[in-house]
């Protein structure tokens, strides 16, 4: 285990270099820098003078290197466009992404685990059928569409619910805001985090449902009926934990996702997190955050992929065999 | 009483000389003033200089404001005047341009300030609305004499504080999430406002900040898109405010290469024909453009600059709509069965730009033009078309806001000859030459009489007219969202003062 | 009054263009302490029968007409909630395929004891103590040890306890039993058997014991019904009907019976079962496609060379070498196979057998010890057309005939791909040809192909794995219990064919089987195993007649008798 | 005779004696349980011919839509907004009016499917075929390969499509200098879909892979001889492809809006020829001003066309589990 675990510590950090790696090559395509920087009129000297004090004339592997002395040392630079420190903007906004992406992981296990037991369950029933149909819907209609939908209709018509932002928050030792403790806070994150959870909800019960279909027509479910176990203890011990492996996989990555990429939603309910600060810096073309972030992304789907790689041990007994 | 007001972009940084952008500026305003400001109607104005007189040609004397003081208490006097200047003027500063770098400042007394200068200059002040003085005392104690630039690897006290003389205090400020101002009792103006606090968020997605205002969650939102104007309108509680703006939107081509880069002509640069460029002027529907994608918001031009910065140009006249002459002309041309040319245009700058592209692109298609249109967000577009991209471009839809509210600075920018590093106008990015123009461009800049120096600048913008060295569109409108309990102006160079606001 | 009463049952499995009849017009009762066996052909529909009566047919198949009573009670038409009450409580089910009945990713205590705690009123910690006592019962060693782990990490006999200790963990009045003791070795069997005599005398339980083996029926069965062809063909007192068979097909079974007493050259090929379709050919080597081109090297000397083989399991993982804990599942053991000859395996249910065969195969890497194949030494076997070639040569036959099939390949399929991947037909046809003929040698006919393994009876699923291990034409057969679920008649024809395939072809064989008789018949070693150590290696007829080690005559003296049989008339003699 | 014998057992029986000709191929598939099973469900034959109208709508627009929306020079500006035939100020030429440029909407929805369905299952293939090769060897061999190749796919989980896309089309912008759009557009789209999807295969097929390697069936491929590739897509995939499928079809709704996305970030297709997806990005901004139709309309072609699919995917899921037929 711990082999395992330094083994994975190691890759870590490999994938990490990657990415920065990656990243740095790529963000010559992403846009300018300067002209986001600077006024248009500014002129093409104080540019150049600028570009060669960001050290953007250096060569990349330059650039990279430095970043990377840096990055061991947690200094992710100055964001261009804030002129603040990125590990401190990181920090002021990471609350608002971890508590969106809990509630709609939150909404779309709640609500996708039970129905995709259901639909499993009853193939044939006409509730499953519209469950399936309505959801399916719902993710074929763009993040931003479904965003603005709800908004017009529960903010603009009904005025039940904010449009924008994370309401009320509370303070929370140094750094962490929470808006779960104010009632407008939970009212604000009711519709950001449908909109974020939906296409992970669906997944989540169609995958359930597509596993649940096959396990429960094997000889061990049947078993477990004939020995008169209730439904309950069938379904979700025997069957639900039969299905697992696939659906513990695309759950965990789609809560990296969540996470990750969150930004279409902060974007749409102007959720000060950090996926609205990710596209604010694409479009501003704001390296030092792009690339913190990056690795932030990078972090978080190597920890998570490496539960999930510990999860299937914890859920499979067949695989611990010959394992570390 | 509160405003809430939301704005497409986020207020970054609180250093006044940190970025020259207006709604930066526009924001701090409310915070910093100058020696100078802008009435309702833009006019000049005395703010933190009571009066200011030319002694000689190159030396203007301003008189300063006596009893201004800080937000923090501390006094206005000339030695502020002094160092914001040189402050201004400093390395990391984003409006060098707002003091010229060999002008020199001299303290007369306390409450006296000379400037002298190389040369004559009669527009040195125009800019300086928005050249913001600052307090010499809380910047030096506060160790932030130097601008917070984009190559600081730390923000200075000034970039995250604000201390000016103005109607309004920052006291929170979290850049792209929230910033509350709230009413500064010492302000030496009588206030005409009755906001305590405000708070502005930016709602970076139009229909957010439009449904924000429909639901009554702010009080004040913009821009807003043209097509949401009826029904904030239609809307019980809300109206749309919309205004000329001084903007003018225009298409640029490459008069430069002698091959087009993104075309399917071989050998030769079709755009250094003006009959060719004038086939393009005499192809475009404006009209079509301002009702169908501008819904009636904008204001056809013939010109390169605003109307209201101009006075003469009632004198010009757009060619008019005839797409059977422009078919004519590119016959003329030798380009009778049309050709092929790439279109940059950016989707998220300008009001509707990437729905004009598209209608300029259906319109040329009818006279045989075919355009590949490259719309692309800001970023990607401005790396693209600008000096820093090479001038990578054949076809470009800009638009182009004189800093100064001035003709020259249109000239200067945009219409003298350049090099291919940028050197001249570094926004020319079609690259034609006029050695006239530039002929011009010299003499206005250090003309003082009003009357020659129009004359000078009408003439200019004929030559440019009948070359069609661009093709300009129309000055698009302001358009804000605006809640029935506000009175406010809406100033033209689309500035928000949050001392014009009542709210009841 | 009797405890189930099943009247004129009839289910159906609705095919696509056509329906299938698995049992019709089937009359049973079973009374309570006493036991009923239900013998038959494989396949004629004896664990539908007992599905059918728990109602957990497989779907598509349903009741298509009859009536089945519960104390009187009808129960096949009872709606879910209350049919559920029944299952655990009042019907103890053991099915017949006890590998895949296991929920692989419970350990057996937590199914045992949730098991107990749906039924029984009982605590936490008592249901458990109940669950260690019922795991001992059925003669699991180290029960509490034993019961944390998980059901792949048991042999395919201790599978087969576990779910006999959970059909009856709830004490429940009738219990259907599928097949219990198959993969059973004698005194474990024995064991079982005491288990299930005691509940029906002590308790009063019901039983339904549905089996191929004539030695359980004779042992503890009260009444036996015989089924052919999804019907009952003859029902009445055990005594009655295996002393005076009247149906033809009672008769052609008890005479297909083996007997460990007495070695015969080729079972028995009854004249009824010929009538039944799937009429048996004795192979002519010569002309036949298994006998052709079987150009394998000579060796000189043993064909298979085990020496001291050692194979220990991990059975807990810690970061701590210390903390480990492994299981020893097969010690030292050394033994030579020559060309030509069975081998046989007998031994404790647990005792490595299985092991040993996966050894052989490569499956395992062995933790000591060498293999020899002729000259290769397989451990160490690297390079990819050696192993090829080697596979080729090598066949196997799982012991879990099910788990051992893909389930979404078509059974022609699953025969055909050795065929196909080591290119031994020139074309399509012909390999269709070659599979259907195999698939007629096993007894199922051609038309088995088009189905898919779900679709068959547990006996059917055997006789597929023996086709595909068959169908490279192997040099050398591992058949691990290869007819443990096979009824007399249908394994007295694959026995013979196998016999064939030796007698002409010089097959190698490693046989593993409980089945004393079965062994007797066939091989010309054995090797008694126990704890993972070979502990006895003899001569076939000198170890049944005089057994050297103290195991080995235990093993001998816990055969089912077969008094009953052997007062009727058997053919073999 | 008491037993009612399977007529194919018969006619099996006969075929022995006297071996009968082989049907035809058409006759074969005509007569499979795939066929059969897909005929039982109403369902699926509705979502079937759904599917199959949409997509000949979309791949034959150029000869039913009533106008061609990407020929530039067919359309005015002086036509755009207009609403559907039943509302008022509708214009005849226009069924369900127009959108901001005068485009017709119904032609536009037919072209822009093309686009979307184009761009939609090419990356949905190429994605699924990566992610499913690479994850069948991960949870095959394990260890080292299995290592390398999940931490590539971490790598590839941090970058977003949009990302990627922009990489892409740098990296096309270096190597091919000024690029013509309208051809390389597509195969940008559809690369840098596949690239930021096959992670989701990738790993769910390795997770599934893992267990069903340790499963009997595969140890008796092995024990036959059977090479590892041929074991993991002959045995081990037909088992694992359940989550697949679900993964697939829902991706292709992924996709289609996804494309629309990187458009507007200027690396799909121009403006000028909007997909499906673009069409409803562009009726977004018409949301609030009363245009409904220009968002409506596309977005409901969209969640037909997803609908459809999904159904047709869940039948063919079901039908390859020779359990469920
Ligand atoms: N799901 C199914 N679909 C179609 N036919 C089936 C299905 N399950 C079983 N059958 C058929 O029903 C018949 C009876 O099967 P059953 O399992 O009852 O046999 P059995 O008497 O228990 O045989 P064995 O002794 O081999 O286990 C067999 O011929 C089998 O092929
Ligand atoms: N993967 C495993 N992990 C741990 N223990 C195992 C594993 N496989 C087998 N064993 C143990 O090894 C021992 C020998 O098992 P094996 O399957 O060889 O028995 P067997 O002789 O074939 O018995 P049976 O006749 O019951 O099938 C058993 O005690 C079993 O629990
Ligand atoms: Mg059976
Ligand atoms: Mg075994």
């Amino acid at each position: 285990m711990i082999g395992f675990a330094t083994r994975r510590i190691v890759q870590a950090m490999i994938v990490m270099l990657v990415v920065a790696l990656l990243a740095f090559t790529m963000f010559r395509f992403v846009g300018d820098p300067i002209n986001q920087m600077v006024g248009i009129e500014t002129s093409i000297e104080e540019r150049e003078a600028l570009r060669e004090r960001l050290g953007l004339n250096d060569p990349v592997p330059v650039q990279f290197f430095r970043f990377v002395t840096k990055a061991a040392q947690f200094d992710f630079g100055t964001s261009y466009q804030f002129r603040q420190p990125v590990s401190e903007l990181f920090a002021k906004r990471i609350p608002a992404t971890l508590e969106l992406s809990f509630a709609s992981a939150v909404f779309a296990l709640v609500v996708g685990i039970p129905m995709g037991i259901y639909a499993g369950l009853n193939r044939e029933s006409p509730v499953s059928k519209l469950f399936l149909s309505v959801s399916l819907i719902g993710i074929s209609l763009p993040t931003f569409f479904i965003g603005i939908l709800l908004i017009f209709l529960f903010s603009v018509t009904l005025q039940w619910l904010p449009s924008f932002g994370r309401g009320e928050t509370v303070q929370i030792g140094s750094w962490w805001t929470t808006g779960f403790l104010t009632i407008s806070g939970l009212k604000a994150l009711i519709l950001p985090s449908i909109t974020l959870g939906l296409y992970q909800m669906t997944l989540i019960m169609r995958l359930i449902r597509a596993e649940m279909l096959e396990v429960i027509r094997t000889d061990y479910i049947k078993f477990a009926r004939a020995r008169g176990l209730p439904d309950r203890l069938v379904n979700f011990r025997h069957a639900l934990k039969n299905t697992l492996v696939p659906v513990i996989t695309i759950t965990g990555l789609q809560l990296g996702a969540i996470i990750a990429f969150a930004t279409i939603t902060e974007t749409v309910f102007q959720w000060p997190g950090m996926g609205l600060m990710f596209l604010q810096a694409v479009q501003n073309v704001d390296i030092p955050i792009m690339s913190a972030y990056l690795l932030l992304t990078a972090f978080l789907f190597v920890t998570i992929n490496f539960i999930v790689d510990i999860l299937y041990f914890f859920i499979d007994p067949r695989l611990r065999v010959g394992r570390p | 009483e509160t405003l809430k007001f939301a704005f497409q972009g986020a207020l970054n940084a609180l250093d006044p000389y940190s970025l020259n952008e207006t709604f930066t500026l526009s924001s701090l305003g409310n915070t910093y003033e100058g020696l100078t400001r802008r009435g309702p109607d833009l006019a000049i104005e005395p703010a933190l200089a009571e009066s200011w007189e030319i002694v000689d040609p190159n030396r203007w004397r301003f008189h300063l404001r006596k009893g201004v003081k800080f937000h923090n208490g501390s006094d206005f006097t000339a030695e502020d005047v002094a160092f914001s200047v040189d402050r201004v003027r400093s390395e990391g500063s984003d409006l060098t341009t707002r003091v010229p770098a060999d002008a020199k400042v001299e303290i007369v007394d306390d409450y006296t300030v000379d400037f002298v200068l190389t040369g004559p200059n009669p527009i040195l002040h125009y800019e300086w609305d928005t050249f913001y003085i600052m307090d010499k005392e809380w910047t030096t104690e506060n160790d932030a004499v130097k601008v917070t630039s984009a190559s600081d690897t730390s923000a200075n006290h000034a970039a995250l504080n604000a201390n000016g003389t103005g109607p309004f205090k920052i006291v929170s400020h979290e850049a792209g999430v929230k910033t509350v101002y709230e009413k500064y009792d010492g302000w030496w103006d009588e206030a005409k406002h009755n906001i305590d606090t405000v708070e502005f968020t930016p709602i970076g997605s139009d229909a957010t900040r439009v449904a924000a205002l429909l639901s009554g969650e702010m009080d004040m939102v913009y821009p807003i898109p043209v097509q949401d104007i009826k029904r904030i309108n239609d809307n019980a509680g809300t109206k749309a405010l919309t205004g000329p703006e001084l903007r003018t939107i225009f298409l640029g081509m490459d008069q430069m290469r002698d091959e087009l880069l993104y075309s399917d002509v071989k050998g030769k640069n079709p755009l250094k024909d003006a009959r060719v460029r004038k086939a393009f002027y005499q192809a475009i529907d404006i009209e079509g453009i301002k009702k169908k994608v501008m819904r009636d918001l904008s204001n056809p031009s013939a010109l390169m600059v605003s109307p209201l910065l101009f006075s003469k140009s009632a004198d010009f006249e757009r060619y008019p709509y005839d797409p059977e002459a422009a078919k004519a002309l590119l016959a003329e041309a030798g380009y009778a069965d049309g050709f092929s040319i790439g279109m940059d245009c950016p989707n998220d700058r300008y009001v509707n730009d990437e729905a004009i592209c598209q209608a300029v692109a259906a319109m040329l298609a009818r006279i045989g033009v075919k355009v590949n249109l490259n719309a692309q967000p800001k970023a990607k577009y401005f790396a693209k078309i600008l000096a820093s991209g090479g001038y990578d471009t054949s076809f470009y839809l800009l638009g182009w806001t004189p800093g100064s509210f001035d003709s020259w600075n249109v000239l200067d920018n945009l219409m003298n000859c350049r090099d291919e590093s940028g050197k001249g106008s570094p926004f020319n990015n079609g690259g034609f030459c006029d050695e006239k123009i530039d002929q011009l461009t010299d003499e206005i800049l250090v003309e003082i009489d009003p009357e020659k120096r129009d004359a000078m600048i009408a003439e200019a913008f004929r030559i440019s007219h009948e070359n069609a060295y661009y093709l300009p569109l129309h000055q698009q409108s302001l358009a804000w969202g605006v809640s029935d309990k506000l009175d406010l102006v809406q100033r033209a160079d689309n500035q928000f003062q949050f001392r014009f606001v009542t709210k009841n | 009054m009797s405890v189930l009463d099943i009247k004129d049952l009839r289910v159906e499995f609705p095919g696509r263009k056509s329906v299938f009849v698995a049992v019709d017009d089937v009359t049973l009762s079973v009374d309570a302490g006493k036991v009923l066996g239900v013998v038959g052909e494989s396949g004629a529909g004896k664990s539908t029968v007992g599905n059918a009566v728990i109602g957990l047919l497989q779907e598509p198949g349903h009741i298509a007409g009859g009536e089945v009573y519960l104390h009187g009670k009808r129960i096949d038409q009872l709606p879910y909630k209350e049919k559920r009450r029944l299952r655990g409580r009042k019907i103890g089910m053991i099915f017949q395929d006890p590998l895949t009945s296991l929920d692989p990713l419970q350990t057996v205590e937590s199914q045992l004891v949730e098991t107990i705690r749906t039924h029984l009123p009982l605590s936490g910690s008592q249901a458990r103590q109940r669950a260690i006592e019922l795991i001992e019962a059925v003669g699991i060693p180290d029960a509490p040890e034993r019961i944390k782990q998980y059901p792949h990490q048991f042999s395919g006999g201790m599978r087969q306890r576990v779910v006999i200790a959970l059909a009856l963990c709830a004490e429940p009045e009738l219990v259907i039993a599928d097949e219990p003791t198959t993969a059973l070795d004698v005194s474990i069997q024995a064991q079982i058997l005491e288990l299930m005599r005691k509940l029906c005398r002590e308790r009063n339980v019901a039983m339904l014991v549905i089996t191929h083996d004539m030695g359980v029926i004779a042992d503890i069965t009260d009444h036996v019904a015989v089924m052919y062809h999804g019907e009952l063909v003859e029902y009445g007192e055990t005594t009655q009907v295996l002393g005076a068979p009247e149906h033809p097909y009672t008769q052609s079974l008890i005479s297909a019976v083996p007997r460990p007493d007495i070695k015969v050259e080729r079972f028995p090929v009854v004249n009824y079962i010929e009538k039944a379709g799937t009429p048996q050919k004795q192979i002519d080597i010569a002309t036949h496609w298994l006998g052709k081109a079987r150009d394998y090297e000579k060796v000189s000397g043993p064909l298979v060379k085990a020496t001291d083989l050692d194979m220990r399991f991990e059975t807990r993982g810690s970061i701590f070498p210390s903390k480990r804990k492994y299981f020893q599942a097969v010690k030292k053991v050394s033994f030579d196979i020559n060309e030509g000859e069975t081998f046989d395996l007998v031994g404790e249910s647990g005792s490595g057998k299985s092991t040993i065969a996966r050894l052989i195969t490569g499956l395992y890497q062995p933790t000591g010890g060498s293999i020899l194949f002729g000259k290769t030494e397989l451990t160490s076997l690297k390079n990819r057309k050696d192993v090829l070639a080697m596979r080729r040569q090598m066949q196997m036959i799982f012991q879990d005939p099910y788990s051992s099939l893909n389930a979404r390949m078509r059974v022609s399929d699953i025969i055909a791909e050795p065929i196909k991947f080591h290119r031994l037909a020139s074309s399509n046809a012909e390999v269709r040809q070659i599979v259907d003929d195999l698939l007629d040698h096993v007894g199922l006919g051609a038309a088995a192909g088009r189905k898919f393994p779900h679709e068959f009876s547990g006996g059917q699923r055997q006789r597929i794995s023996i086709a595909r291990a068959l169908a490279t034409r192997p040099r050398f057969l591992i058949c691990d219990e290869p007819t443990s679920a096979l009824d007399v008649s249908i394994q007295a024809q694959i026995l013979n064919l196998l016999k064939d395939l030796q007698e002409e072809l010089g097959l190698t064989m490693l046989f593993i089987s409980h089945d004393l008789a079965v062994i007797r018949q066939m091989c010309n070693r054995i090797g008694v195993m126990r704890h993972g150590e070979l502990c006895e290696v003899a001569d076939c007829d000198q170890l049944f007649e005089a057994p050297q080690h103290p195991y080995t005559r235990e093993l001998l003296n816990l055969m089912p008798s077969l008094e009953l049989l052997s007062r009727a008339n058997l053919a073999t003699a | 005779m008491p037993f009612v014998t399977n007529e194919e057992a018969k006619s099996s029986v006969q075929d022995r004696a006297a071996p009968v000709k082989e049907p035809g191929r058409m006759a074969r598939a005509l007569d499979s349980d795939l066929f059969h099973s897909f005929l039982k469900s109403k369902v699926t034959v509705v979502a079937a011919t759904g599917t199959a109208i949409l997509f000949l709508l979309a791949f034959l627009a150029p000869w039913i839509a009533p106008h061609d929306p990407f020929d530039l020079a067919s359309i005015s500006i002086m036509d755009a907004r207009v609403p559907p035939v039943w509302m008022e100020y509708a214009d005849p030429r226009f069924l369900l009016g127009t959108d901001d440029q005068g485009r017709d909407m119904l032609s536009g929805i037919f072209y822009g499917m093309r686009i979307s369905l184009i761009v939609g299952f090419c990356s949905v293939v190429v994605a699924a075929f990566i992610g499913i090769s690479l994850g069948l060897v991960a949870g095959y061999m394990g260890g080292r390969v299995d290592a390398i190749i999940m931490r590539i796919a971490d790598v590839q989980l941090t970058f977003p499509a949009i990302l990627i896309a922009l990489l892409i089309d740098g990296v096309a912008h270096g190597i091919f200098g000024a690029i013509d759009r309208e051809v390389f557009a597509f195969y940008i789209l559809i690369v840098s879909l596949a690239l930021s999807f096959w992670v989701q295969y990738a790993r769910t097929v390795r997770g599934s892979t893992m267990v069903e390697k340790n499963k009997e069936y595969v140890q008796a491929a092995r024990v036959i001889g059977i090479p590892s590739v041929i074991i993991m897509v002959r045995h081990i995939l037909p088992n694992v492809t359940g989550p697949v499928l679900v993964i697939a079809t829902i991706n292709l709704a992924l996709a289609i809006v996804t494309e629309a996305t990187l458009s507007f970030l200027g690396v799909g297709m121009p403006p000028t020829q909007p997909s499906l997806g673009t069409l409803i990005a562009i009726g977004n901004d018409f949301l609030y001003s009363g245009e409904w139709w220009i968002a409506i309309f596309p977005g409901l072609a969209l969640a037909l066309l997803v609908l459809n699919v999904n159904l047709l995917g869940d039948w063919l899921r079901d039908a390859l589990n020779p359990k469920l037929r």
